[in-house]
């Protein structure tokens, strides 16, 4: 087992839930910091967005921190050697497109990572059907790879992603693209519980995340939540480090206080 | 002369052309792109559909189109130059043979909606019109740039009923108005089908898109076969933006001696200066920087300002069966009016491409003197005029 | 019912329908009418001269045009209404049919330059499209007003090589375009042949271009006779503005029981407000005022913005053989978009003349439920997106 | 014979050579001047134009003398009005299109213009195969019907030309519109002459006829001269009725001194 997979497992096995905020990388000066931060606040994971110029899977607000990441000079490297540089006490896990890994070379991208210290790679646009070649190169980096399953994913093909899947089993809250929503729909309860039946991996949920109420209603069924946009609209609004991790902190309390 | 041996025919079930095509959508997609494929095996192996498309394309939108000898023209350069006239179609460009296709398709799937990326606007058209034939309604996404760029083409679309969405990310052209439509028919696959304009996109777009379009290339093939006495052309060219009229060309050629050449435009050439990648659905050549950033392509013809290609060319390309070539914007402006002026015809400034080549290469020698050229003109040049005006 | 005998199958020797026609014109040209006259009369006859013109209708200009069931507007109006599509001609309108077939006797005739009149550019466009495909100089005139109202069309025209010589008398519009044009043939008959628009001017030509024209009509009578229970339709229906469209498409029905019904602008309705009167070298009827000084038109559709109208239209409706009706600009815009809706066909603001009248006749009565009804589409609205953008 | 031929034989059979200049009718208030003075300064016909909104076969000063005239109000029946007011002492004949006689009626057309004192109509786009029933209208009126005979009529039909007109023959010098030119093309006399041949009518050139030397040039071989365009330029530039009639003179008198 990779070392993603053992601190998730870890994690939720202690009956924590999982709190996974995305950063996207790159995007100012000090973006380190809001990772420590992140970790300080109680994330037990922190993905790390390496900005691609054509985002398909995210709506307007990580399009818009990838946009201005890219235009202020982010590159790949740059990012790489800036989480080289830190250790937030916690796993991190990168989240890209495929166009990113393919064109340096599976092998040589996740190399890379585990150089910069992530343990784990998420490419929402590369799905089980097409994971082959990523999925050696993750494993021969001790890397893992995280597969989505979405409320469209049919029953068995379930089976082969979370069998394929590692680190965690990232389950698509709904059917549409990065960006809160006022609440979780109803079903993305039932899809983790679904997959829980089906797998020992941790089960997250993420998409649309994105209050401390819709974290508590999705710890419920599921073994934690993956939150991106609430976080980032704060960051590109110019919450400081403190600030956002404020906000995370408010999230953790939620997922360990569900009764309140 | 013999053709190599290269079997485009059809991909591997999992959508490969060789090490290109593929699906590389978020997984909200997959099962809509199965469905897609699977209704697309079932619909092209079924006489009453294959009929249905038929009667459209015959009684509706305009097919056959002729092959036209280029008199004047071909007495000019020395050669025999046949026009394939997609410029006479409904709409006035080849588009529509595809966007037919699947719109009957997505009728027979059950879906009530189409929607569609567009970049000049000649896709988005055809896709409002088969919208309005069948009844469906129909969005289609475009970058700001071109909305403003390409006026005339968003009343053309409102005026047919459909709603035209400004996509305002990226460099705001086709690349982003794909990127946004594929976003937004992930939040809408029940009841919306995505009709992707070109050879592009997740398995099977690529291949169906193909398939709607080797119309193109089997009327020719049967054309060239009456007119010429070698029964078949020595020479098929086409443009190439995302490849669909070339592929839908070059399909009725392909088991032929006949040289094909795909002429992609200088500021917009991801066969002749793309690498490896990764994008909108599939993998291909694509025009990027060393990490993998998609770049803004530039050319004067919208049609072709797209910074990736069809995957079947990539692997044409590799296997030498076709050759890609590229034309600058100026070699394209004096295509047009040399054409227009050789034929009365004024073409599209995609296709001007496919007329400039021609022209380069009868000077060049690669086309040498007395050899015969199919050339598919796959629009007309209305949408235009206001580019050129500008430049004179 | 039967249809009243009337034979307007071609004219007197002199050139008449009944009192209508004749040629009005200077000495000076009248042996130039007779030369076309002569001409028109043996390459009419001449199998060489109709397979050549055959050959470049359908390899070039891309005849036969479909007659398409319009499935959904028929549904809503509860009719059966049959589009013939003239708006997929090349150029995109009928006036190619025409203009090929006197460009050919121009050049038999050893002629080697062409001179049109144009209002809104289609004439121009479509003869300047002959007169490159061709090899013949070309000069069109166009009243001043008109070329700024419609700058697209400017541009094709010289696109096409052809000259575009601005009029700057009268009400600057078609009527004096018209005017100054046989001002300038009077000065070049010997090398230049004058290409009428439509069934206008002297002798021969009102009936030469209902010849030119008559393969809409013919066509569409035999793809009627296929698609309808009947063989013929109820009801067949085409704008008039000189006339040439819907004289061509009357041509293949005039024998049959169908009703006939020519749609004029309400603003330009010749036939329905205007008088006796000469004009341009023939007798018809005109608007004028009392003492005969003619009127200026007004009309949305810039081809139907002419003060007379084809002799034959004349004798027919004396004859109570096609009946002649108006509608206005209001209703004219609605069809378009009604139509485009419905079909996914933008037509022409002319064509959609006839649209607009099936949309009422179905109303009042005046076509019964049920009843088949065959509409040319004359040309496509591509040229008019200006003006349509204008009002919304 | 009718009262405009007995004239015009007359004229040329006592050896002058006629002027015919041409006027434009209803062209400002005092327009009836210039017919006035047109006659006192020699001409032997004065040609009256009653303008039309689409005259085919005038040049631009012609045509910029009739949108004038419409413009400020003339009407058939208003200048037929004028012209019944004035006596010029020679004949005159009335200029026109179809549409302004057909409109009327060609009997009631041709009785108006007798009314008024007109003894002539020139009609340019009636040809001699359409002038049958106009024909028919000015003999019932004793008005002589002008045909005119062009560079392009062929031989026979000058014969048919001539033998149907009356009062003169009106040969067009050139193929071509009316208005100024420098000079009468070489054809234009010998087209004077072939018809002098077939016919004895007056014969007169027109078209083009604008100076004291082409009205010189023309009389060598035709019976006189029609001078419109260069008479109508001066008018519409302000010429008094005295100054136009000044340049009549000088026609008048290269008609009549044709070796100076
Ligand atoms: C007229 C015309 N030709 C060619 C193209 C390029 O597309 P493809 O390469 O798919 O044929 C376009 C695209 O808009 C077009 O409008
Ligand atoms: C599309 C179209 N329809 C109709 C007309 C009217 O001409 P006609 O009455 O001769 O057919 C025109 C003239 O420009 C036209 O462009």
């Amino acid at each position: 087992m990779n070392p993603l997979e053992t601190h998730t497992r870890r994690v939720r096995d202690r009956g924590r839930k999982l709190l996974v905020p995305y950063l996207t990388g790159g995007l100012g000066a000090g973006w380190t910091d809001h990772v420590l931060a992140a970790a300080e606040a109680g994330a037990d994971v922190v993905e790390i967005g390496l900005p691609f110029s054509d985002p398909m899977l995210d709506g307007p607000t990580i399009q818009r921190a990838s946009d201005a990441a890219l235009a202020a000079g982010a590159t790949v490297d740059g990012i790489l050697a800036d989480v080289a540089r830190i250790d937030p006490g916690v796993p991190m896990a990168a989240m890209t497109y495929a166009n990113l890994v393919f064109r340096r070379g599976a092998d040589r991208f996740c190399a890379a990572l585990r150089d910069a210290g992530i343990a784990g790679l998420i490419v929402p646009d590369v799905p089980v059907d097409e994971v082959e070649p990523l999925s050696r190169a993750a494993a021969a980096e001790q890397l893992d790879l995280v597969l989505l399953v979405s409320p469209a994913t049919p029953a068995e093909r379930r089976v082969e992603i979370v069998k394929r899947g590692s680190g965690f089993v990232y389950t698509v809250s709904l059917m549409g693209t990065t960006g809160e929503r006022p609440a979780l729909p109803e079903s993305a309860g039932a899809l983790a519980t679904a997959l829980k039946q089906l797998t020992d991996l941790p089960v997250l949920l993420g998409f649309g995340v994105s209050s401390a109420a819709a974290a508590r209603a999705a710890a419920e069924h599921a073994d934690g939540v993956i939150v991106g946009s609430a976080v980032m609209r704060k960051v590109l609004a110019g919450a400081t480090p403190a600030e956002a991790g404020g906000f995370l902190a408010t999230l953790r309390e939620a997922l360990d206080r569900p009764d309140d | 002369m013999t053709a190599p041996a290269v079997d485009a025919r059809r991909p591997t079930d999992d959508g490969r052309f060789g090490a290109y095509g593929g699906r590389f959508v978020p997984e909200s997609l997959v099962p809509a792109c199965d469905e897609v494929d699977r209704a697309f095996r079932a619909a092209w192996a079924d006489p009453a559909f294959r009929s249905r498309l038929d009667e459209i394309l015959t009684g509706y939108a305009g097919r056959p189109t002729p092959l036209t000898p280029a008199h004047r023209l071909s007495a000019e350069l020395g050669i025999t130059l046949l026009l394939k006239r997609e410029d006479l179609m409904h709409t006035g460009s080849h588009k529509i043979n595809n966007v037919l296709g699947q719109a009957l398709l997505a009728q027979r799937m059950g879906r009530t909606r189409l929607i569609a990326e567009t970049g000049a606007g000649q896709h988005g058209v055809a896709t409002a019109t088969a919208g309005a034939l069948l009844g469906m309604a129909t969005t289609v996404f475009m970058g700001q740039r071109d909305i403003e760029r390409q006026a005339l083409n968003v009343f053309r679309m409102r005026t047919l009923g459909a709603e035209v969405v400004p996509v305002h990310t990226g460099s705001r052209t086709l690349k982003d108005a794909c990127t946004e439509a594929l976003r937004h028919w992930v939040t809408a696959v029940a009841d919306t089908y995505y009709c992707f304009g070109s050879v592009l996109g997740p398995h099977p777009y690529p291949w169906m898109v193909r398939e709607f379009q080797r119309v193109i290339g089997d009327e020719a093939r049967g054309q060239a076969a009456a007119a010429l006495p070698a029964g078949t052309p020595d020479v098929v060219v086409a443009c190439v933006g995302g490849g669909s009229n070339a592929a839908g060309t070059f399909a009725g050629f392909l088991d032929t001696p006949a040289r094909l050449i795909g002429v992609e435009a200088e500021g917009g050439a991801a066969l002749s200066h793309g690498t490896d990648g990764v994008l909108h659905g599939f993998r291909s050549k694509v025009l990027q920087n060393h990490e993998g950033q998609i770049a803004e392509p530039h050319s004067i013809a919208p049609g072709l300002d797209y910074p990736g290609v069809g995957p079947e060319h990539a692997y044409l390309a590799d296997h030498g069966r076709a050759r890609y070539v590229t034309v600058n914007d100026t070699e394209v402006v004096a295509a047009v009016h040399r054409l227009a002026r050789a034929e009365g015809i004024i073409c599209a400034l995609e296709s001007a491409h496919a007329v400039a080549w021609v022209l380069r290469a009868v000077t060049t020698g690669e086309v040498a003197p007395g050899a015969t050229v199919l050339l598919t003109l796959s629009g007309r040049g209305d949408k235009d005029m206001a580019t050129l005006m500008e430049l004179t």
